[in-house]
């Protein structure tokens, strides 16, 4: 779950963090409202993805008028792939200064990494690249947290590769440590596997100032936000309830499913990630493409997989779908019933081509063969089968 | 011989009442494991599935000498469950629960690290040694006993792996599978390390996915001088990058945890990579040799 | 700091443990009115100490006319010292069990321990003392707090010490998960020595109900929770500004002095609590009686002794004061200035013996004989000195 | 010979150029304490009174080498002190400062547990290893050497304790002050454990007072065999019961606690009780024998 970024900065005040003064404007005419508030602002387009600024998704203005002119235009936009709903007009800082703080999963060291940098701002990905050593990092015991002295250490190392700031480094370390730690609590009681300020501005008269806000919940711990998720949906859909992803990507969220919208024709279902990749691996070797990628995940019932097949058939693409299923935590027969009721509610005439093997293998083929499905057993085999099958609609 | 599990493993099931828990108790003992406990809080002094069931891990470990926990709860409270398998010192934990919150594991590998347990999970078919024991739900049908240590990430690639082997002839000693979540117990090095000390594992295949860097790890250790031969399979080839392929591992991040480098370091580690599961069957015989009679 | 009951209940609510419905009356007439609104209820003395209900300090009453005159009754009592400024009118509870729960400080082990009883209510310290098996503990990691499983297993413990509470063991493990956790955090975040509830009741619906509740906060930490000392000063003090301590204790409160009131006659003043109890121990040896504890504390400069004189003196009974300096942290020359200014500025006619030694002793010694003062050296005379000089005058 | 330290010790003083920081570092110099460094965060690269400064003990313990900390920081500040120079691996940690939130000690206890570093305090004097070297401010000229082991809660008690020593001629190895609060680092039984090591002790002056059950602890030990005479002083006989007295730790609890019951414990334990503190310096002169001349 991304937050834009108007929605990552209010957490952020909420938790203490200083953001510049700022109004979200969904039309041009809130837009101008907000200029004559504020003064001159930053119109900044809300989309979740970065790189709005190169593309002409983020505009200064001096007037309410301008302002009203740029979020016009802005509103207008499309950017990779997501339609700007709303600007968020925001006061500018007199920069002095711009650091790199966040705090993000670290899958190596099964912990949070904190990450602080004196050369924040808009390059840092190439700053981690190119000059790892610009980038400070510190993994805190998930229990106890960052302490203060860690914190000072970090921004020590992280500031000192910065001549420019060494006669302010005591002053700026000392202020560091109540933000990070505000950050990382904000970062473990959102659940959030990325929390980021970038650039954490240090402005001419040296306060520390939010200036960008990156923040993305573990969708595992969506359960435990659900007031989050709820504002979100409203912001992220707008009016017309749809959002800026594929549209079938979309759908599938909204059903609970695991799905990658793909280019091909061949629907493909199966019970685990990596099935399922390999499943996708083994249309391709036999000569297809794939549609989808869909898991249904373990212990699926019957209606999930029916609504997968739904799902999966509602791309008008689909020539035909491929489930492979092996049974561990799911279970054959369930599967089987799924499909069959699929099979009869939902009319499907396109080509099912069904590999059943695993817990309750037996009776999951037993109720397909029953009810005219026949079942394979090798995934190979099956996958050749759906290739050929689809093809001849050619 | 076989590795974490055999025939006199003692499994307490956390959760045994459930609908899954249930199930896949009764497929346990199905396959020959030895359940000596049930754990669910409030239903201490019941039987289920004929065994005890005690309201805490410790009373069971104390009542029965349980030395394998078998979690399988709802995901809010699976971190509360490892940690109080680690805290009755249960030499094993396996966890196969789906959708912990990451932040939970963190907390939880970190009692684990601090911790005389080993934990297997979370989000893993669990592990198998053939013909012996099983803990978690690998296909009671598909394992035969061998030779071949078998260690995944995927649990349904994991089965595929075990079946190929088993058709062809190929049977196992153990089979682990460990899980694709960001955070978890143990990884591809620690399976890797105990297959290097079980004499009866001459060769290990090792199921790899998209995402993270474990295999690269594998890789390292493998380079610095494996004595068994390793065959891996490494799946998610066709995976567009940045998308997310359902598991919250298999994320590509930079330019590490591609397919690509990640059968790139196996190879030059000296691993053979397989391309299909028919690739691995088949470079696995020519290591451990003609297959055992059926 | 001791919060009241009703402070400490205020606090379990606004963390989210459930309370009786009650309202604060500091007159019979508030009283009434809050029983007209709630019914039925318990008016209780708000008092910093146990045992008010064996004291007659809790009335339960049945109309808002008895609540009128029970109150009255109770604002004009002084329990233990305490004059009763306020009463908590608070509705009954259908109590079907009575349990303990508490958070306190254990020295021993250096951390805090979760204490959690079948046996709830007034004698809890009795089954302490003689059936301690019916008090389940716990000693939480300090940064890992309790987790739940330990809570069930505390709860388990403690629950199968009562039969009567057999079959539902498991529900009421279950339900004091979060409560059990919220108390322990609540404790830390208010740096609590002591948090408790007693009795935690069990309604006859299965609620979990705060019914009474303790909560003292480490004076250590009280830099931290200035809000709640100043919201806690309004209540203690009352409208006269005088509590129902000793008035010297108050006075010496208020100076931020280490100071406890004694009945003697001998003005005993040192640096460091071993020190002056053992200065206490001396003017006995000695045949003296001492008229207070007070410890200036390490470090302490000039002002302080100055404050500290003039606190001594306030009490009418000292006929000459004690001060026993060994300088480590504290220095004597800063020492003896203090007692110079305090001698001068005060008028002070009464007997002073001073002893002075250890850090900086020559010139603190240097001073007090300019100034007219005999420093002494040893304890044990100085002691003798100041019993025969303030025996005199009798 | 000595406990803790010696003139080889190199301390390192965090918060070096507060007031008292200052002019206790003077002190410890003109005592001939080794100060090799300070650390105050953001004074990194200066100098004062004639040591370096660092922004860190990291920093600091890299580049010269400190192997005590001596810690004088405000209130605020003290449990981070103590928790980076357990970070720091630095052996040895006294902290002096009084008024530390009983739950940041709690915190900081937990971290030095679980480190390989030693506490003394809080909110003591710190020690002294008689003309050797002194971390903390016991007045430099009221110690000499000798044979008498010293540790006591009360700092101003431990100054006493030692002048009646020293006056009547019995110098000392080293006295701890381990500090009255509490939650605090080394306690007696730590103390008594370091001197049963140090040959050149050849007796204990054990310094308590009311409140907390660390006097009984040290009594079961010297119960079970110490090969020492432990003469010991309890002070706050005179306490009324329930009476705060200033330390935190000084509230008389339940039946234990009390001058009464730590005074007969550490009889029937086989320590002799003075009942002032020239009582104690004659029970030692019996013990150690004649005072070395001066």
């Amino acid at each position: 779950m991304k937050l834009l970024e108007y929605q990552a900065k209010q957490q952020f005040a909420k938790a203490g963090i200083t953001i510049p003064a700022g109004r979200l404007a969904r039309t041009a005419e809130e837009a101008e409202a907000a200029a004559r508030e504020l003064g001159r602002v930053a119109v900044k387009a809300q989309v979740p993805v970065g790189g709005r600024g190169k593309a002409g998704g983020i505009a200064v203005v001096d007037t309410p008028e301008q302002a009203r002119a740029e979020a016009g235009r802005i509103l207008a936009m499309d950017i990779k792939g997501y339609p700007v709903r709303s600007v968020w007009c925001e006061t500018g800082l007199d920069v002095a200064h711009e650091l790199y703080c966040g705090v993000t999963l670290d899958r190596d060291r099964r912990r949070m990494v904190l990450m602080l940098s004196g050369a924040g701002g808009m390059d840092i990905e190439q700053v981690a690249e190119t000059r790892p050593e610009m980038i400070a990092k510190l993994w805190p015991d998930p229990f106890r947290g960052p302490q203060a002295y860690e914190i000072r250490q970090l921004a020590f190392t992280a500031l000192r590769a910065v001549p420019a700031l060494a006669d302010r480094t005591g002053r700026l370390a000392s202020a560091l440590v109540p933000l990070v730690q505000t950050l990382y609590r904000l970062a473990v009681s959102l659940d959030a596997v990325t929390c980021e300020i970038n650039p954490l501005v240090i402005t001419a008269s040296g306060d520390l100032v939010a200036a960008d806000g990156k923040l993305e919940v573990d969708e595992n711990a969506e359960y435990r936000h659900r007031d989050l998720a709820a504002e979100l949906a409203v912001d992220a859909l707008g009016d017309d309830g749809a959002s800026g992803d594929d549209p079938f990507e979309v759908e599938a969220k909204r059903r609970g499913l695991t799905y990658v919208h793909l280019d091909g024709d061949v629907g493909c279902i199966g019970n685990g990630a990596g099935l399922v990749m390999n499943t996708l691996d083994l249309v391709k070797a036999a000569g297809g493409e794939p549609a989808n990628f869909l898991d249904i995940g373990g212990g699926a019932r019957a209606d999930v997989v029916r609504n997968a097949l739904d799902m999966v058939l509602s791309d008008p693409k689909v020539r035909g779908v491929f489930i492979n299923i092996f049974g561990g935590i799911t279970r054959g027969d369930e599967v089987a019933r799924g499909i069959i009721q699929a099979r009869d509610e939902l009319g499907i005439t396109k080509p099912l081509v069904v590999r059943m093997t695993g817990t309750r293998e037996e009776e999951g083929r037993e109720l397909l063969r029953e009810a005219g499905i026949v079942p394979g057993v090798s995934a190979v085999d099956a996958a050749r089968q759906i290739v050929e099958l689809t093809r001849q609609g050619e | 011989m076989s590795i974490l599990i055999d025939r006199s493993t003692r499994v307490v099931v956390q959760g045994i009442t459930g609908r899954e828990g249930s199930f896949h108790t009764e497929q346990m003992q199905a396959y020959g494991t030895n359940v000596v406990a049930g754990v669910v809080p409030g239903r201490g002094g019941a039987t289920h599935l004929g065994v005890p069931v005690f309201d805490t891990v410790s009373d069971a470990v104390v009542a029965t000498g349980a030395d394998c926990a078998f979690i399988i709860v709802p995901p809010p409270f699976a971190a509360d469950a490892i940690m109080e398998a680690a805290a009755a010192s249960v030499p094993l934990a396996v966890c196969v629960t789906e959708g912990v919150p990451v932040h939970d594991m963190i907390r939880a590998r970190a009692v684990i690290d601090a911790s005389s347990t080993r934990l297997v999970g979370p989000n893993c078919p669990g592990l198998l040694t053939a013909g012996e024991c099983k803990v978690g739900f690998i296909p009671n049908h598909v394992a035969r006993p061998g030779k071949v240590g078998v260690v995944a990430r995927s649990g349904t690639l994991t089965y595929e792996v075990i079946q190929g082997l088993s058709q062809a002839g190929h049977g196992q000693t153990t089979a682990v599978g460990i899980g694709g979540d960001p955070v978890l117990g143990l990884t591809f090095t620690d399976v890797l390390d105990l297959f290097r000390e079980d004499d009866a594992t001459r060769a290990v295949v090792m199921v790899g996915e998209i995402g993270g860097s474990d295999e690269e790890a594998a890789a390292e250790l493998i380079a610095a001088g494996y004595p068994k031969p390793v065959v891996a399979f490494i799946s998610g080839r066709t995976a567009p990058p940045g998308k997310r392929m359902g598991h919250a591992g298999a994320i590509i991040s930079g330019n590490t945890g591609t397919a690509q480098s990640k059968i790139d370091a196996l190879t030059a580690a000296g691993a053979v990579i397989g391309d299909t599961i028919e690739d691995v069957v088949r470079l696995v015989g020519e290591r451990v040799g003609a297959p055992s009679g059926r």
